[in-house]
């Protein structure tokens, strides 16, 4: 339509075509718009009432809610949260303890997205959101709370984003190689072989870095940052985190009953952090020849003082590095051939091998701890002569003295108690123990005692007085137990040692037991069921129910000053027991008594001898 | 010249019917607006509230005494559109001061709110103001265009330019309405009405979207609140005078309010479906169909 | 860097220029365009009936500042849409500061952009509320260390209603309008006083981000 | 684009050719020789559009990389011409008599990055930033929550703790 001539007195651009074109309408563009007026009868579309009837979708990211028994407070919201809207804090009616740092996430909402990573990596699942998206309010510092413990009307919503199913960190540990069990029980040979590189720092990858685990480690050694260290690459910043609280990593990365593991936050979804194995890992990887560089020991400061340390085990060996590292002069005197103590004499190569303990030893004398081996005190030298001539002493003994089973017929040969039999093979003997060998106890040392005598070619069966579940030794250990085809007889309580005339133990006859709640709440106690007797045929019976301390060796005047309560030495929290200037770490003090906890010991003991030295100047 | 005071009572008392009327007729369309855009829309009693939300405001500014003035012409202009127009045929209370030349003085009144509204707005010195202004006066120009061309067949028609003389030709049945009689002059006016009543397409004067409402834009409060009150007397008092020069007039108020409430549908059944136009498109578009028709109107007579 | 000089307006600076007859004509564009009388605080009407009733009617008709400033603006056009339909509780959009009464700060604000949203505030009439919507708004919100986002909007202005969320969905926004109609009615709503009162505190904390103050302090 | 490589090659200082795709690539010229590379690229391959012009702040090599992206509509292909230019005193030819978009682009990096691109149209007025009177902000050494802490009050009342030093604290604070 070229109509521009129409109106000339228009301006040029509204004579333009495209204008005339553009309003040149046909009928159906006139009328069709009018369909819309058919709207007018049907229903509006409309939400009738927008806050009811509109709740979010099930998955919606709504306000968050938190299980607060659940929750640990490992912090993991907080670290993943891009926005720093989440704080810990305390709360008040949640105890601070191992395994739960007391802490609980409070979200800021003029902070959040609501991206929901903090759920996503919630190492407990207990950080959740409802599906409510309404929160009105006029006071901007409402808008800060504790989820699950600041009271909220969503508390309680079934619905809204919930941890995914996937997980920001792997829940599943990096399986570590084994040797396969036939292989195993035919000789010593470790059975772990160790993470690779990759391996390591897969491993490590998964860890969230809370921390929650350095107050469960006696020794509470900077885990978080060793496993950075791993994941990082730098292994020499990794041993010095390690020798900061611990002068056997090695050992501790073999044995350690690892606590660390228990209370990892990732293990509570899915398996534990291999703490252990990363800690064995550094260890490992470090050249001995480099360990005086880079854990600065080189030039250490001028010996002032003499420390006498009376055991060379776990605590022995620590306390004497931390107070070498300190100035001081250490001499520690050990009854036995070697250094290493329950360590060295009590944990099978096949967990432990000798030459480890012999590397760490070595790093001491190198610092310059002088040895006196085969000196027994209150023997070779006499515990007043000691006490006169040295500035202080620390005594890491341990228990040396085995617990009896009581029962007819434990004495005489046939019947042996596990730590001199573990003791026996570890100096190389090979103890005669025939065809089956019963092993009497749930503990560690029981399992060694068991699989020990596995490998030296017996059938075992192990004798447990209470259920599997109720075993103090570690899981593990049970399982590789069973993979070993070791017979665990649980509930069973032995009554006698059967004999033949020449003495030549021949059975063992037990009763069943049944478990019978304390009325306490102790833990079930295991009551003998009447008439139940069974006989195993045994030809050896190991007793591994425990040990206990012996202290003979400081002579009457001085064990009636040291206080003793129920067989362990008392001391503060400086290790130091009621004789001044001894101080006492190990099994002999603590209740835990495995060698982290030595090492703790050992740790405490030298900073608190260093503090007592120091005071007295 | 002694005053009716009867009369000026029952014109004041029409004013506020109308007022009322007016609101209430704006609560409704905005309903029915909803209805075609599927929504529930809001309350019919709601321009009531803004009215009162308006008048209550605390703290009011001025851009001086033209810009006080603005809304005070425009609401002169509807009121007196109203004043000079009968309501009721063959009432005398209900036929306010309409005499012989009443048309010619609407038109003017008609005219005269656009130029306060121009002056008040300049006056705020807002630039949206400016542009809806030009527009608005531009666009109200070439609206009046083909309007008076079919008010003067109507008149030419009639023989007379009092709205009472012309509601009297048309009586007697629907045939001897104006829309009938004269359907090219009814049929421009009804057009031009779109844009009288600024409905869609020809609303961009006080386009939101484009410029912030146009002329208003600086006005609020009290002003804002005279605005809204013009706004109810204006159109209900064009639809009236559309009734009264093609549609027969009413005889009494239910037919008064059913015509002119069927008359302003016209621009809200039309515009609630149609798009805006430019204004450089709306411009144009009267100067075409509506004129010729206008045109063609006056030929017929 | 630190003498760089800031960067003005040329055309709102003071001048002096010559008129047609020669004269000088001294040019000072904020003082000659802008009002800058301070504002004033209206106290509420002495008879409490009265009070309320306006309080009802401001209450039920809330002409909101279409202004969208964040990411929630584009919350806000879904209420105007048919599913959510806010004009059903009295809500409108205006597009003029001048005639709205609340101002809804949807998000973050960027430095630049806080100074218009002052400058719109305190165009708008007495009474005048403010809704702010988001985290953002709050403390922060995501952009909580940006060199340029603003963390805290009570600092710059009075805020009457907080929606959480980022972004609250227009539900949450319509709630919010339920909750500032309560505060309303309960004539808890005093923004624009609060703001006249406190104006030497809300002008520092504004003109100590807002570094090229070039207008008046308060252009009502 | 292999050939287009090559002539670039042969025609400039090229030092590093980056293949990221088969339709684009990173060439990395003098500083001197970025603007007629890209003029060339416009002027004789056809590569008529300017994409973006960016920059990557290599505090540690003291260096700012000036990337011009440049596109051809034939090939749909994209090089980048990249040079780098001194941090401390960072200049740059301006490229807006190529294109006269490049003044925007040039606009915000010297306000974000204080290059200067001499003879640039309104090079030196603010872009986002009015009356920015620090570092410029996108800038590597310009700590920006220290920034935002100091200017723009956030709220406070806000603490949190290490989980690992608080059990230290409540359960062995003498270690």
């Amino acid at each position: 339509m070229s109509a521009p001539s129409w109106f000339p007195w228009l301006p040029v651009h509204l004579r333009s075509n495209d204008n005339f074109e553009e309003m040149s309408m046909k009928i159906k563009d006139i009328i069709t718009p009018f369909s819309a007026w058919s709207n007018i009868v049907k229903k509006p579309v409309t939400v009738k009432d927008p806050f009811s009837e509109r709740p979010g979708a099930d998955r919606y990211r709504g306000f968050h809610k938190n299980d607060v028994e659940a929750c640990i407070g490992c912090g993991s919201c907080e670290a993943v949260c891009e926005n720093q809207a989440i704080d810990l804090v305390p709360v008040d009616g949640i105890e601070t303890k191992k395994g739960d740092s007391g802490l609980r996430p409070l979200v800021d909402y003029g902070r959040c997205c609501w991206c929901a990573l903090c759920v996503d990596i919630c190492t407990t699942g207990s950080l959740t959101m409802s599906n409510e998206y309404t929160w009105i309010s006029d006071d901007p510092e409402d808008f800060r709370f504790i989820p699950g413990v600041d009271k909220k009307p969503w508390d309680n919503s079934e619905k809204g984003w919930t941890n995914p199913g996937y997980s920001l960190y792997n829940p599943d540990r990096v399986e570590m190689e084994e040797i396969e069990p036939d292989a195993r029980i035919t000789s010593f040979i470790e059975i772990v072989k160790g993470y690779s590189k990759e391996q390591a720092e897969k491993e490590a990858d998964r860890c969230v870095s809370c921390g929650i685990c350095v107050a469960s480690c006696p020794a509470h050694m900077d885990i978080p940052g060793y496993i950075k260290a791993i994941r990082d690459g730098d292994l020499e910043k990794g041993l010095q985190l390690l020798y900061d609280t611990n002068p056997l990593p090695e050992i501790c990365g073999r044995v350690c009953t690892h606590r660390c593991e228990e209370v990892c936050s990732v293990g509570v979804k899915g398996d534990a952090l291999a703490i252990r194995w990363l800690k064995r890992y550094i260890a490992d990887n470090v050249p001995f020849e480099d360990y005086k560089r880079i854990l600065g020991l080189d030039s250490l400061p001028e010996a002032k003082k003499h420390i006498a340390i009376i055991g060379a085990g776990p605590s022995g060996i620590s306390a004497a590095y931390y107070l070498r590292t300190m100035g001081y002069r250490v001499t520690i005197f050990e009854a036995k051939e070697h250094p290493g103590g329950a360590t060295m004499y009590g944990i099978p190569k096949y967990r432990l091998p000798m030459d480890m303990l012999e590397k760490e030893i070595g790093l001491l004398e190198e610092m310059g701890v002088q040895f006196q081996f085969n000196t027994m005190i209150g023997r070779e030298v006499k515990f007043d002569e000691l006490y006169a001539a040295y500035d202080a002493v620390f005594m890491g003994i341990g228990f040396e003295k085995p617990y009896l089973i009581a029962i007819e017929g434990e004495e005489g040969p046939g019947s042996i108690q596990a730590i001199d039999f573990l003791r026996e093979v570890n100096e190389g003997k090979k103890p005669e123990l025939g065809h089956h060998v019963a092993v009497i106890g749930g503990g560690n040392v029981a399992m060694d005692a068991a699989r020990v005598s596995r490998r030296l070619g017996a059938e075992v069966t192990v004798l447990y007085r209470r259920r599997i579940v109720d075993m103090p030794s570690d899981p593990e250990e049970i399982e590789g137990c069973e993979q070993e085809g070791i017979h665990i007889e649980p509930q069973t309580i032995p009554t006698r040692i059967i004999k033949d005339k020449t003495g030549k133990v021949t059975g063992i006859e037990y009763l069943m037991a049944e478990m019978v709640d304390d009325p306490k709440g102790r833990r079930p106690k295991p009551v003998p069921i009447e008439g139940s007797e069974n006989v195993l045929e045994v030809s050896t019976v190991i007793g591994a129910i425990g040990q206990e301390g012996y202290y003979d060796f400081l002579g009457t005047d001085w064990l009636e000053k040291l206080k003793i309560e129920r067989g362990r030495v008392v001391t503060n929290e400086h290790r130091q027991t009621s004789i001044e200037r001894l101080f006492a770490g190990g099994d002999s003090v603590n209740k835990t008594a495995d060698a982290i906890s030595a090492i703790a010991d050992g740790h405490t003991a030298a900073r608190g001898i260093d503090a007592l030295l120091n005071k007295n100047n | 010249m002694s005053i009716d005071w009867i009369k000026l009572l029952f014109t004041l008392l029409g004013l506020f019917i109308v007022l009322n009327y007016g609101l209430l007729q704006y609560g409704m369309i905005r309903r029915i607006t909803a209805r075609i855009g599927k929504r529930i829309g809001m309350p019919v009693y709601q321009p009531y509230i803004d009215l009162i939300k308006n008048y209550s405001m605390r703290s009011q500014i001025t851009h001086g005494v033209m810009f006080y003035l603005g809304p005070v012409f425009r609401l002169a202009g509807g009121v007196g559109i109203f004043m000079f127009m009968p309501l009721i045929y063959g009432s005398y209370y209900w036929s306010n001061y309409s005499f012989s030349g009443d048309v010619i003085l609407i038109m003017y009144f008609m005219f005269f709110g656009m130029l306060g509204m121009a002056l008040g707005a300049s006056e705020g010195g807002h630039p949206y103001s400016f542009i809806g202004i030009s527009r608005g006066l531009s666009q109200f120009t070439t609206v009046e265009v083909p309007f008076t061309l079919a008010v003067i067949a109507v008149a030419v028609q009639h023989h007379s330019f009092s709205l009472t003389e012309i509601v009297a030709g048309q009586q007697g049945g629907i045939m001897h309405w104006n829309i009938m009689t004269n359907p090219f002059a009814g049929i421009a006016a009804m057009l031009a009405f779109l844009g009288m009543m600024m409905a869609s397409p020809f609303n961009v004067v006080q386009a939101p979207q484009e410029i912030p409402i146009g002329p208003p834009t600086e006005y609020h409060g009290t002003y804002l609140g005279l605005l809204q009150t013009n706004r109810a007397i204006l159109y209900v008092s064009e639809s009236i005078l559309m009734v009264n020069l093609f549609f027969g007039g009413a005889t009494n108020w239910i037919e008064l309010i059913v015509k002119s409430f069927l008359v302003f549908f016209w621009p809200v059944f039309v515009g609630l479906v149609f798009p805006r136009f430019r204004i450089d498109q709306s411009i144009p578009w009267f100067l075409k169909l509506p004129l010729i028709l206008g045109i063609i109107g006056i030929f017929m007579v | 860097m630190e003498d760089k000089k800031i960067f003005t307006d040329p055309d709102l600076t003071k001048r002096t220029v010559i008129g047609p007859n020669g004269e000088d004509i001294t040019v000072d564009p904020i003082q000659d365009y802008f009002c800058d009388a301070l504002p004033k605080k209206h106290e509420p009407k002495r008879a409490k009936i009265f009070e309320s009733f306006f309080n009802w009617a401001r209450a039920e008709s809330i002409w909101v500042l279409g202004f969208g400033t964040g990411c929630g603006s584009i919350e806000l056009y879904p209420l105007l849409t048919p599913r959510f339909d806010a004009y059903r509780f009295g809500v409108q959009m205006r597009p003029t500061p001048r005639q709205a009464n609340l101002m809804i700060i949807s998000g973050y604000l960027s430095v630049k952009t806080l100074k218009r949203a002052i400058r719109s505030y305190e165009q708008m009439q007495n009474p005048k509320f403010v809704m702010a919507l988001g985290s953002c708004t709050i403390n922060g919100g995501m952009y909580f260390d940006s060199y340029n986002t603003i963390n805290r909007l009570d600092k710059y202005m009075p805020v009457d209603v907080y929606v959480a969320g980022c972004m609250p969905r227009p539900e949450a926004i319509l709630a919010g309008f339920e909750a500032l109609k309560k505060r309303i009615k309960a004539g808890k709503a005093e923004g624009a006083n609060l703001y006249a009162e406190n104006f030497e505190t809300y002008k520092k904390n504004q003109k100590k981000i807002i570094r090229d103050w070039n207008m008046p302090d308060y252009n009502w | 684009m292999e050939k287009i490589i090559q002539h670039l090659q042969g025609t400039f200082d090229v030092k590093v050719v980056k293949k990221q795709r088969d339709d684009l690539y990173f060439v990395t010229v003098g500083k001197e020789q970025a603007i007629p590379a890209v003029t060339y690229l416009r002027d004789a391959e056809g590569f008529t559009h300017l994409v973006m012009i960016t920059v990557a702040d290599w505090m540690e090599k003291g260096v700012f990389e000036l990337n011009y992206i440049v596109h051809n509509y034939e090939l749909h292909a994209d090089i980048s011409i990249c040079t780098n230019i001194n941090r401390e005193e960072a200049t740059m030819h301006s490229a807006h008599h190529l294109w006269e978009q490049a003044w925007t682009y040039q606009r915000e990096l010297k306000e974000m990055y204080g290059i200067d691109f001499p003879g640039s149209p309104r090079v030196d007025e603010s872009f986002n930033l009015e009356g920015w009177d620090n570092i410029p902000p996108m800038r590597r050494e310009f700590d920006t929550l220290k920034y935002a802490n100091e200017t723009y009050f956030p709220r406070p009342g806000r603490e949190t703790h290490d989980p690992a030093a608080y059990m230290k604290q409540k359960l062995y604070p003498d270690e």
